[in-house]
């Protein structure tokens, strides 16, 4: 198996997502409050995934715009849950060692006196390994 | 010993393709008993049958088995062929090497042995198979059709038509049904009332038509040709032959605060009323939840003021049973409830309403007079949104797995006849799929874009958010565009998906008619039979059986109309010959078996018995064979043995299993 | 004793009844067989103590054809049988006059045997008026004692009651002797992997001579013609042959009975080669009472019996593989 | 499917009843999903008309499992008759396991007429559990201690 | 009524407040929370990933804790409760996840979703119910126009917290009402602050927490109450409009009388 065909298999299994269910319907995209922000858009990463094309996927800015609020998951007629896709590529990322989002240098300049302890640990699970 | 012939279908390639058929014929010859074995392209065909015949009569066949489709296909055509030569049709058993075979194997060589120990079974029951002869039973001559809308009302008047008795029972105080709910129907746009009303007062008139409103079907037994039926006539506390229809009551009802059923709730009516102004009967009943009378004792107002003394708070429900050797389902549909749809406000404003709620609100006797307004504060709106597929097509629970059918169809009608009547109001639709088979439907679609000016965007929306200054936010996506849109707007119309008439469940029940996991009633057949129901004497009208449109609707009620009439008008009916049997020198009169029977089948006499010379009376089992339907718990209740089930006997099932476990 | 024999002289003499249905001594000390008894003077052979463990409910369906009434001898725990022979229609209730009679335990000759105790010449304490619950047993190697519980049978360890639940009248008294759980061998069996619970079945199934004494016996097994010996299902070869009825019988009879079986224990008494017969029986009793509610066949005449009966929510069958 | 053991051929008998399951088999059939060749379908009227002993007779011939597919509750086409067929054979299954044939072995599925899809998953999974399970014991020798 | 209690990291530190106020208010109502001992930070997100372990195994060690003690787990967070609440599903109903999991903890006796997990606003809904609530206040916040903020985290996925209709919720405006005061309905209720995406993407995380603010005021919301440190956080640094937001315990020690005291505490600390 190729590695990026590996790597949709790896999405696949993480996610629990079958991709096959989605009819498109772009309701994820309508729900999106991130939609904006994002190079690819939420009902994209689903052929993203069947046409193994995680390449572009992982590499998109979409990985670190998603706020993982599950209004898409929760929307999903047909029980697709593209936010459980790009939470499955952002692991796949950040489990290969130097590929963190966040890196420990940047930390002091976005702190603040108020930032709650929750938000850096919450940060830290989802940009690091 | 019997003398058997075996009869391998190839079904062209079906199952020639992965069955090696010339191999299960020869391996037959080995089998005891059989005596002619031969294989052939189409078994079913003419000349299939043809050969059947020329052995039985050349070789003096006693038996057949044929190696083919499943005999839910075809076994009847083989009986009848073996009948027609000579051969008792139950001489025949059905080796099924199609559906549980070649079909679902790919590997020859196992299908091939899987196809041989498949006919080695039948041969092995065939053999112990005797000559069935199938009793008769009578037909009443009257048909029941359970629900008022335009389906029901179509098979009845085509039954009564073709000269039978026909009963309607409808739940509701009037015949109509969602037709009578809706303004205008698509293709052609005509007025829904103009063309319904006419067939409701043909019903209503025929003199083969008998009309139970404001009633219910409440147990239903017997069997195809000979149904009895109780039937729940609720109180209507009106007398319906003194009442004159005039109105007066429902115009001086005190109570005026209870939810209008006809306009979706977005209304009220009087307790005391008529759906409809043009309802059939044309008399009212009285809620008696509402009514204050009934609540508190006082007020009489309507008894006072009806000149035809019509009015009995005393009316009891009355329970009605008739006989019937038909009947017809046509319980019709109801859109879903949308609770757990909040993303699209539905709960929270009252401008985003159901397409069925559009339909009373653009009706000139709907609650706002035929005017498009807002439900909120009566505003003109400016900017209409359709979204489409609520509900449908949806793999989780909250919604239906299936398509609606008729949503894109009525979403097109009513934003064309908004754009014709209102030029300023623009209406945008949300869809996924426009979907449009049907003859002059897709160019009505593309009327409504190319001549009114519709707004179509591909793509669903995701959330609809109510803004303080009462208009709406929506949130979709424009998928083509590649573009998450927010569009204002006055008024958010949801194309509820529909599901069937939720008391569907019970009466299929009571029909022993099977239902599908949506609750759609099962045809016997899903291309060929698509207006019965695998229940011999039940048929399907409407969208009971699945979603279906109006011109669909009534085509179905004639086909299920016509199925009703093919039977109605046989004098007598073949029972099935697969009756339990109670040997009456084994029975031990326990009762055991009259205990499980779900027909009453199974009654105990003391018999004078001849046991082996000694004569003596017993307390024994005795099966009426026009009850008994042949479903065996009987059989093995008993102890015994006593009971056997013909055509399915305990050494016939046997010798399937020694066959298969060789 | 007495009281029974003088009350059956009483009912025969006035022809309330025109026979007794008891128990009459035998050639052994421990084995004292059924009876019908026709006259005061054929009472003298009458018998009534320990070892008459037999249930003579299943008499009682011949009893019903004849003229007259039948005055029969029923234990507590006959009593059900009775009863579910009643509820089957098998016998006439008219034509029986049940002494319910009182029972203190009932006796197995193989238990004192197992004890080491041979040669038995007589037994004294199985007598139903005596109160002590030593057994004195005279043998050619001198005389031995035995706890009377000891000797018990099987299912008196597991007593139902003293209670008649029918009868005419009552004589004698009765004593509740159940000190074991009734349920702990299925237990034992049902916590075995399926290796050993083949085995252990196999083991004991294997000594089973197919004499028929189980059937003959069992109360449920009432059928007029059992269909082992009718052609309905093939089964009816006789010999020890590689037939369906040699390896099913005890399973398929055990479903037969199954919701109709009274736990009255007379299979596992009368069985020759000592097979736990019971142990079938018992465990569809078991999986009925948790199943489908606490069920006590014979425990009356009109209640539905569970195998004729459902309710919509009842454990599907895959409820087998979860119980663990 | 693991074939641990590629000379087993597993016995399957699957017991049908004519109005929902064995129209649901002919449902998986015409959808062409596939199950493996190993079960055999015998075709009765009702769950109801399953005798214990017909299973009896299969496992003393040397099946290794047998499933029963019926209506489901509620949807009987003779009303009641799946109700009774259920208790029958979970006492039936239970005196099985009991005597030491794995309950793996035996089960009881409800199938539609427009479940195909589950039938042909159901009869997938049964078949893939007896190969788990092995070759059964002898059901026939269980009178016969060498 | 006694519960086993995880106030999770921010309630030990930047949201003091939270935790003093939900404390005394307990007190007031009977309830008694009693914190697990060596309870471990639950990491703020939920671990997707169906092959990690180890960073649910604080969550279980939690769940263990009150199973041991036979009560139910009470969480004040909305994250800790989101992720313990999935946490506990997934040692429920996940084989691999449970074997894994307690082959890596080693309990005595192995731990298989046994333990009820409850938001502190279940247990006022529920075990307390809104109408004794009602009756336990002192000073009705009667006049005060309070919107509720439930953010993502307390609603969904809504099959696995069932906690409330994710569309519709209604058990914060219930308990406004309970209080004394109005509640305000607006539809960003239960849109997202932005979460973690503030501490990168700081003007994301402004804007949407604008449009929260806007509706909420534009529906006529005074302030707003939230379980979350990180929306209260968020909100806070909203880029336009900016009403008050506090935790829904501080209003409850207000209404209950306890608010003076349990502020003393936090300023102490």
């Amino acid at each position: 198996m190729n590695s990026e065909k590996k790597q949709a298999e790896m999405i696949k299994e993480i996610s629990g997502v079958n991709p096959l269910k989605c009819m498109k319907c772009g309701k994820c995209s309508a729900t999106c409050p991130s939609y904006n922000e994002m190079d690819i858009k939420p009902h994209q990463f689903v052929s993203y995934v069947i046409n193994e094309d995680i390449e572009s996927l992982v590499n998109s800015k979409s990985l670190w715009k998603c706020l993982s609020c599950f209004a898409c998951v929760e929307r999903c007629p047909r029980d697709v849950k593209p936010g459980k896709l790009i939470d499955a590529a952002r692991q796949v990322v950040v489990r290969q060692k130097g590929q963190d989002y966040l890196l420990a240098d940047e930390i002091p300049e976005l702190l603040d006196p108020e930032l709650p302890q929750q938000l850096l640990v919450s940060a830290f699970r989802r940009y690091r390994r | 010993m019997q003398r058997i012939g075996v009869f391998v279908c190839h079904c062209g390639s079906n199952i020639a393709a992965t069955v090696d058929v010339s191999k299960v014929a020869e391996m037959a010859l080995m089998e005891p008993g059989v005596v002619h074995a031969e294989d052939y392209q189409y078994m079913c065909s003419e000349a299939g049958q043809a050969k059947i015949a020329a052995a039985i009569q050349e070789k003096g066949l006693t038996g057949i088995v044929v190696c083919s489709c499943s005999p839910r296909m075809h076994e009847a055509t083989f009986r009848k062929a073996a009948e027609r030569a000579g051969l008792n049709p139950y001489m025949v058993e059905i080796a099924n090497i199609r559906e549980h075979c070649s079909w679902i194997h790919k590997d020859m060589e196992e299908a091939t042995k899987k196809a041989v120990i498949l006919m080695r079974a039948a041969v092995a029951k065939v053999n112990l198979n005797t000559p069935l002869q199938a009793g008769e039973s009578r037909v009443t001559k009257r048909a029941l059709v359970i629900g008022g809308g335009i389906a029901g009302i179509q098979t009845a008047l085509d039954i009564a038509d073709a000269g039978y008795e026909v009963d309607i029972v409808e739940k509701t105080p009037s015949i109509g049904g969602r037709m009578s709910q809706l303004d205008k129907t698509f293709p052609t746009l005509d007025c829904s009332a103009c063309i319904l009303t006419p067939k409701m007062v043909e019903a209503a008139a025929h003199d083969k038509i008998k009309i139970y409103t404001y009633s219910e079907v409440e147990k239903v037994s017997g069997f195809v040709g000979d149904f009895t039926v109780d039937i729940r006539k609720k109180a209507r506390s009106v007398d319906m032959n003194k009442c004159t229809g005039c109105g007066v009551c429902q115009e001086k009802c005190p109570s005026k605060k209870a939810p209008s059923e006809f306009n979706r709730g977005l209304n009220t009516r009087s307790a005391i009323y008529t759906p409809f102004a043009q309802a059939i009967p044309n008399v009212p009943v009285i809620d008696r939840e509402a009514c204050i009378k009934f609540k508190t004792g006082k007020c009489g107002i309507c008894s006072k003021v009806c000149q035809a003394g019509a009015i009995d708070y005393e009316q009891k429900d009355e329970i009605v049973t008739e006989k019937y050797g038909a009947i017809v389902v046509a319980t019709g549909f109801d859109t879903i409830k949308l609770d757990r749809y909040d993303e699209y406000a539905y709960s929270q404003s009252k401008d985003v309403i159901t397409s069925l709620e559009l339909e009373r609100v653009m009706n000139a006797a709907g609650p706002t007079h035929g005017h498009l307004e807002r439900l909120s504060d009566g505003k003109a709106p400016k900017e209409i949104v359709f979204i489409q597929c609520v509900g449908s097509r949806c793999a989780d629970d909250r919604g239906k797995p299936y398509c609606s059918k008729i949503c894109c169809m009525y979403t097109a009608k009513h934003a064309m006849l908004i754009r014709d009547k209102y030029p300023d109001v623009n209406v945008t639709v949300f869809y996924i799929d426009v979907r449009t088979p049907g003859k002059n439907f897709d160019e009505f679609y593309r009327r409504a874009v190319e001549q009114y000016g519709v707004n179509y965007i591909k793509g669903q929306v995701g959330k609809v958010i109510p803004q303080p200054d009462g208009k709406l936010l929506v949130q979709g996506s424009d998928l083509l565009d590649n573009r998450q849109i927010l569009k204002e707007a006055d008024m958010v119309v949801l194309a509820t998906a529909i599901e069937p008439n939720p008391d569907v469940r019970k009466i299929a029940t009571m029909l022993t008619a099977s239902i599908d996991t949506n609750n759609f009633l099962t045809e016997a057949h899903a291309k060929l039979r698509p207006v019965e129901s695998p229940t011999a004497g039940i048929f399907l009208s409407g969208v009971c059986q699945g979603p279906k449109d109006i011109p669909e609707t009534v085509a179905q009620a004639g086909a299920a109309a016509v199925k009703a009439i093919g039977l109605l008008a046989k004098d007598k009916l073949l029972t099935n010959p697969c009756t339990a049997q109670a040997d009456i020198l084994l029975c031990n009169g326990c009762s055991t078996c009259e205990n499980v029977c779900p027909y009453g089948a199974i009654t105990y006499e003391d018999k004078e018995v001849n046991d082996h010379g000694i004569r003596e009376t017993r307390r024994v089992a005795v099966v009426n064979n026009a009850l008994c339907q042949g479903c065996g718990a009987c059989t093995v209740a008993c102890p015994s043995g006593a009971m056997d089930l013909q055509g399915f006997s305990n050494r016939q099932i046997l010798a399937e299993v020694d066959a298969i476990c060789r | 004793m007495q009281e029974l024999i003088n009350r059956a002289k009483e009912l025969l003499a006035d022809g309330t009844v025109a026979r007794v249905l008891g128990w009459k001594a035998g050639d052994l000390p421990y084995n004292p067989e059924p009876a019908y008894f026709e006259s005061p003077e054929e009472l003298k052979d009458f018998v009534y103590n320990g070892f008459c463990g037999a249930n003579l409910s299943k008499y009682m369906i011949e009893a019903s054809r004849l003229e007259g009434k039948t005055m029969v001898c029923l234990k507590p725990c006959d009593t059900y049988s009775f009863n579910q022979l009643i509820k089957e229609h098998r016998v006439d209730r008219e034509k029986a006059y049940i002494v319910g009679v009182g029972c203190k335990g009932k006796l197995d000759i193989e238990r004192i045997r197992k004890q080491g105790i041979k040669g038995i010449e007589s037994i004294k304490g199985a007598e139903i008026t005596d109160d002590a619950d030593t057994l004195t047993i005279q043998t050619i190697y001198g005389e031995k004692t035995c706890a009377y519980a000891d000797a018990m049978l099987e299912r008196c360890h597991v007593c139902k009651g003293k209670e008649h639940m029918i009868f005419d009248e009552q004589i004698g008294e009765s004593k509740e002797t159940k000190d074991a759980e009734r349920f702990a061998e299925v237990e034992r069996i049902e916590a075995m992997s399926p290796e050993e619970k083949f085995a252990y079945f196999q083991s004991e199934l294997s000594k089973c001579i197919r004499c028929n004494a189980c059937r003959n016996a069992c109360p449920a097994c009432s059928c007029r013609k059992c269909v082992f010996d009718s052609n309905k299902f093939d089964s009816s070869q006789k010999a020890n042959v590689d037939s369906f009825e040699e390896k099913m019988f005890h399973i398929i009879r055990a479903f037969h009975v199954a919701g109709r079986c009274t736990d009255c224990g007379e299979c596992s008494r009368v069985c020759p080669q000592g097979i736990p017969l019971h142990l079938f029986n018992r465990k569809f009793i078991k999986d009925i009472d948790e199943l489908y509610g606490e069920y006590q066949a014979g425990a009356d005449t009109d209640s539905t019996a569970p195998l004729t009966d459902y309710t919509f929510e009842d454990a599907e069958p895959s409820i087998v593989g979860k119980r663990g | 499917m693991p074939l641990e053991n590629k000379e087993f051929k597993p016995k399957i008998v699957a017991f049908c009843c004519n109005w929902c399951s064995y129209a649901g088999a002919d449902l998986a059939g015409s959808s062409r999903l596939t199950y493996p060749a190993d079960v055999k379908i015998i075709r009765v009227p009702c769950s109801c008309r399953v005798n214990p002993m017909f299973i009896l007779r299969a496992f003393e011939k040397g099946a290794d499992g047998v499933i029963m597919c019926g209506c489901h509750p509620g949807d009987c086409h003779y009303s009641t008759g799946n109700y009774y067929a259920r208790r029958r054979m979970t006492l039936l299954f239970s005196m099985l396991d009991y005597i030491g044939v794995e309950n793996g072995r035996t089960r009881v599925e409800w199938v539609s007429a427009a479940e195909g899809v589950k039938f042909s998953e159901t009869m997938n999974s049964f078949v893939e559990k007896i190969y788990s399970l092995g070759e059964n014991v002898r059901l026939g020798d269980l009178r016969c201690k060498s | 009524m006694k519960y086993s209690y995880y106030p999770g990291c921010t309630l030990r530190t930047k949201a003091k407040d939270l935790d003093a106020y939900a404390r005394a208010s307990a007190k007031a109502l009977d309830i008694e929370l009693i914190e697990i001992p060596d309870w471990q930070c639950c990491g703020g997100v939920y671990p997707l990933g169906s092959d990690e372990i180890a960073t649910k195994l604080s969550s279980v060690r939690a769940l263990n804790a009150a199973k041991e003690k036979g009560q139910s787990l009470v969480t004040m967070c909305s994250a800790c409760h989101h992720v313990i609440k999935r946490v506990n599903d997934d040692m429920k109903n996940v084989e691999d996840i449970r074997t894994r999991a307690n082959n890596y903890l080693e309990l005595d006796k192995p731990y298989a979703g046994e333990t009820e997990v409850l938001h502190f606003l279940e247990v006022l809904r529920d075990r307390v119910g809104f109408d004794e609530l009602k009756k336990r206040v002192v000073n009705p916040l009667t006049g005060r126009k309070v919107g509720a903020y439930y953010g993502c985290l307390l609603l969904r996925p809504s099959k696995l917290l069932s906690f409330d209709d994710p569309e519709n919720p209604r058990i914060i405006e219930d308990f406004i009402r309970a209080l004394g005061a109005e509640p305000v309905i607006y539809p960003y209720r239960n849109e997202c602050c932005g979460g973690y995406i503030s501490l990168k993407e700081k003007d994301m995380s402004k804007n949407m927490c604008e449009k929260i603010m806007e509706s909420a005021e534009g529906f006529g919301a005074e302030m707003l109450i939230t379980a979350c440190p990180l929306c209260l956080y968020n909100l806070n640094k909203s880029a336009g409009v900016k009403l008050p937001v506090v935790y829904f315990t501080e209003l409850l020690a207000e209404a209950l009388g306890v608010k003076e005291e349990a502020k003393k505490e936090v300023q102490a600390s």
